[in-house]
């Protein structure tokens, strides 16, 4: 799960991270008063779940508080196309607000999980501000790693190795190292699957900032983290897979093509996809139904393949394991009941309870073509999907 | 032969009491698994399915039954704690099916696990059956032959598909794992391609992997290091967006090692037959074992 | 360091361990106020930092709050004699004053780090109640263990393997293996050296209770726990043992000899000790002067021989290491120029710096023994303190 | 010959700009150590005792100095840190002097180093000194004299008396190595009896001992099951008093294990020659040593 760049700060600033001052708008009047509070002057920052702000124009820098009223009227409200976002864009509805900082040097900083290690790693480069993945795949020596043994935890050793590794002076090293400490803290605490800070900043008078955060969180570990959870912001995703989610259907992301595909297991719904491509056609999206027994999970899957224009036909796969066959097709019996599924449906059934799962759909008397394997099952889908 | 599990294991399932531990638990015994207990907290003393003892610890069942594997269904949230317990108790082969594991808890079990010689398989995987032995998982026993393949996959239902068309071509299996779709699992391609090389009963093996992480072009320097049976592969995900996580939480190609056409392509070097279309895993299988007599 | 019974239940309360009702008594007439507060009837318990105060008649039920006042009127003010304290006793200054509780069944539960395992053990037995030494030594099998593995804390399944080990029913199992929790955590949090719950109550109305509680820390961490530190009550040690400590003179036990002995290093102190001994005399106390090149401490030191009418004699053997020689000769000339140093001081000198403290000693026309090697300094102390 | 150290040892101080670190660095060097470096965070780049260099961490002083053995003087709270930093760079010897590190650092310190190889020696210890090649302690250098015996004791000035006593009777050392007073030492008697078996230069041992624990009782077994140097062993007090804590944190009489007179009664089990006083150590080595020949 991610969060805006804004809360990113607030929690490292819970967990003692020096950020910079500032506070968030929503509207342009708010800007310009929050930019009086900073002295006059400030940096407008676009809120939304994406990296590349910057070269988008997504980030200005205000002179007055009637500059940055102005800046915050020609940002809020659009929507903010970067490299890392679709074409669409995300909606820019709040804007961080902040203090100017004169970075005298500024270096990258961030924490995941290494799963060859199979423990949590911290990363820095001197090389701050910059794409990270551009220095990695350019000059890998640049970037330095020491791993959190779990035994342990965090020692003040690794952030002292960093710190002075990336050249820093005592004074700068000191209070990185400590701010390393605080990051891995935080990281545990809040399990975290990504924690960075790019750049960290040594401002002219010699202080360390977080001039730019963000968090991702494991969406595993919510459960223990009701306070993250409920800082998801869902006008940053797509919305047919905010309707998915709200729906119980998790493991649901939309690409672009016609054939709605509703699959039990995540492996076997990729390979459901790559097989719709070798048979001419094009997926819809990626639907694993997941393990849970649930037909409430596969009627709303019916909803999103209907409420999709998208979606010229469906494809059923199903090989029962933990999920079983029956209570599938009770759902698909059920979609049926309650709403007129007006594209067709190819169906193909295999594995647990599956007899069982096959006399409750002809018992039914629904109108879907059967398919015998799931190559059959993609080459009638991409068929149905061209209307014949 | 076969690996991890065989006639003789003595299987043990944790949380054998809730909805999908009991359903897999008869699954288990009605295939012939030898199921010699059950644990559950609270409801040590009772029986269930005609007879299999409930216990409150693994370490009293493991005392009292002599259990060596151990099959989990506990809720994610209590499952890392249900793998130091198998662990602890003295479990050699321990299976974790639950899904949703967070990675930290994971992080402990195997910085906990690392170095006693334990056998972690998953989490959030299918778990492992050696056909007409023993099955230790969530599979349909009934698609299995037993034979003389390895399968290893890091995806459940997909391996279905696989064993399904090896079946219907008449190629059996030695055993069949689901090492999972974590980003940690507790074992890896390499894992098991060093217990079928030591298997005799395994002559070839199927490895199906996918996209994210870079356990695949892992196996494929191990193969090409000296791996000798044939090796059939089949990367999940070429069609996949990039970025976005595909349901497993290591399926998401962040990398440039994650894109399936990497590591096919590294497969490929190594000497394996990679099957471009899942559903021609099991006729790529039959050219490699025709090809071998 | 240990604290009081009811410091520790505080602990504990606070790490969310269920304790009894009760307060802390320092007068008769508040041990009858609280005694009213809980419903009319208590037990009295002296607290001193010994065990074994019930057999000695330091734990009294009060069944009213006139014979709680009473009853406090006896305690208060005395010394408690137990099987653990010296024959002088220690002083009952205060008396936890808390509800009466109906134990169905008793426990032992405790937490120490296991010197051969490396890591903290937690021990339990269903044998609570009575001595858990009695019980390691005639039925060991009765005593159960789980260590905690530092790269995993603790952990659900082990208070579960505990309780359920000890033949607990589901629910009592479940709230003692998440006491066992919380006591773990509090066992890390604070760094205790102890952590000890005995008898750890089942009461009738099914409830788990630590009706006796007991904590010790770790002397080493105290500096990171500055709250523990401010709990020790010096009134329940030997006054020579605090004034010592008061010195800066830590490593210093008062046994009953006439010897007084001032030693660098804990082992070649006991040697010292032991070597008195052998040659028909008898220590005073122990006394390692450590590490820290301090002349005061060498003074302090004299000052506690001089104030200890049983020395009849002082004994002074170094061989310097990190401990410098002319650092602490340097301290024994000081301590003659403070005060009147009545009685014989036998010197032995060897090791880092010996020349330097021998020409200082020679220079200050300090009257003292000179020993030759530490079996010389023995003999002659010995014959010393004889008034030979 | 020796163990742990010897003329070819490069000898890095962590916390070598400090009071104690700079008083002993320059008697280790004087001593002869080869002594390449000193770590202290922010001073990287300076040097000390006319040409050591030091270093901001340990990581890069091994990297350009190759060091391989490390003395710790640092302050307690920051000691299980240095040690693990130590440990991290790759250093094979560590010796930690620092007295008073809390118990819980340490457990994680030995959950660190557990199975990585890397021999912890303390802490709260004096060090160790292969006489005439290296020393990396604090003990006085001039007492001791090359020889054949090692040397291992839980008490650092107790030890300088032990050596004291076989130098004058012209018994050299091998190696006198201090394991520390602390209850979770690095190393223990058992893991130095090891080393001075295989070491073809020690002929015989000297153990000090001292109440509390029972590393003397474990050495003792360890003797027994096929030791075959003489050991002479002392063992310090015999006359203290039981449940009090005599300095060192190890030295404390709690279980049955603890006493003096019981460790001194399984060492003479397992045919070792305990001196009933410390001032005869050095006269029962020299009776040993003469009845070898």
């Amino acid at each position: 799960m991610k969060v805006h760049e804004y809360q990113a700060k607030a929690l490292m600033a819970q967990f003692g991270i020096p950020t910079p001052h500032g506070e968030v708008a929503a509207t342009p009047a708010e800007a310009a008063a929050i930019t009086g509070r900073l002295g006059g002057r400030s940096v407008l920052k676009a809120q939304v779940y994406a990296g590349g702000r910057g070269k988008a124009g997504g980030i200005k820098v205000a002179n007055s508080p009637k500059e940055a009223e102005s800046l915050a009227r020609q940002l809020l409200g659009t929507r903010l196309v970067t490299h890392q976002t679709t074409p669409e864009g995300l909606p820019v509805q709040k804007l961080l607000v902040e203090q100017t900082i004169d970075i005298h040097d500024q270096a990258y900083l961030s924490i995941v999980v290494d799963s060859s290690a199979r423990m949590p790693v911290i990363m820095a480069s001197a090389a701050g501000g910059i794409e990270i993945e551009e220095v990695a795949s350019k000059s890998p020596e640049k970037i330095l790693k020491v791993h959190v043994d779990p035994a342990t935890g965090f020692q003040t050793y690794l952030g002292q190795k960093l710190a002075y590794g990336m050249g820093m002076d005592k004074e700068s090293a000191r209070a990185t190292a400590a701010l390393i400490g605080n990051l891995y803290r935080l990281f545990e605490a809040k399990d975290c699957s990504l924690a960075e800070i790019n750049p960290l900043a040594v401002t002219n008078s010699g202080k360390i900032l977080a001039v730019d955060a963000k968090l991702n969180f494991d969406d595993n570990a919510l459960f223990r983290h009701k306070d993250i959870e409920a800082l998801h912001d869902t006008a940053q995703e797509d919305p047919r897979e905010v309707q998915a989610e709200a729906w119980g259907v998790k493991n649901y992301v939309k690409v672009d093509g016609s054939i709605g595909c509703m699959v039990n297991g995540a492996g076997l719904a990729m390979a459901v996809m790559d097989l719709i491509t070798l048979s001419g056609g094009r997926p819809a999206n990626f639907l694993d139904i997941g393990t849970a027994n649930n037909p409430d999970r596969v009627v709303n899957s019916f909803k999103i393949f209907l409420s999709d224009p998208d979606v010229k036909a469906i494809l059923v796969n199903i090989f029962g394991g933990i999920a079983r066959v029956d209570v599938i097709t009770r759902g698909i019996v059920e979609a049926h009941k309650q709403m007129k599924v007006n594209v067709p449906a190819v169906i193909r059934l295999a594995g647990t309870n599956v007899e069982e799962g096959k006399r409750i759909l002809k018992e039914s008397n629904l109108k879907y073509i059967e398919a015998s394997d799931f190559r059959d099952a993609a080459v009638k889908a991409v068929r149905a999907a061209r209307g014949g | 032969m076969s690996i991890l599990i065989d006639r003789n294991t003595r299987l043990l399932i944790q949380g054998i009491t809730g909805e999908e531990g009991s359903f897999h638990a008869e699954r288990c015994l009605k295939y012939g698994t030898k199921l010699v207990a059950g644990v559950t907290p609270g409801k040590g003393g009772t029986k269930v399915l005609n007879g299999v003892p409930v216990f409150d610890t693994v370490d009293r069942a493991v005392r009292e039954t002599e259990a060596n594997a151990s099959l989990i269904f506990v809720p994610a949230p209590c499952a890392a704690d249900a793998i130091l317990e198998a662990s602890d108790a003295g479990i050699g082969v321990v299976i974790c099916i639950t899904e949703g594991i967070p990675i930290l808890d994971m992080v402990k079990v195997h910085r906990h696990i690392a170095g006693t010689g334990i056998r972690l398989i998953g989490p959030n995987c299918p778990g492992v059956i050696s056909p007409g032995q023993c099955l230790a998982g969530i599979m349909s026993g009934d698609i299995h032959l037993p034979g003389n393949v390895g399968v290893v996959s890091r995806s459940g239902t997909l391996t279905y598909e696989t064993v399904a068309q090896l079946t219907q071509l008449g190629i059996g299996q030695s055993t069949c794992v689901g090492i999972g779709g974590d980003p940690l699992p507790g074992s890896t391609f390499v894992d098991m391609l060093k217990l079928f090389d030591r298997d005799t009963d395994t002559k070839a093996v199927v490895l199906i992997g996918e996209i994210g992480g870079s356990l695949e072009q892992d196996a494929a320097a191990y193969i090409k290091a000296g791996f000798k049976k044939p090796v059939v592969a089949y990367l999940a995900g070429g069609t996949a967006p990039s970025g976005r996580r595909m349901g497993h939480a290591g399926a998401i190609i962040s990398g440039a090692s994650g894109r399936a056409q990497d590591k096919a392509a590294a497969l490929s070097a190594a000497g394996v037959a990679v099957s471009p279309s899942p559903a021609t895993i099991g006729e790529t299988m039959k050219k490699v074992l025709d090809g071998l007599q």
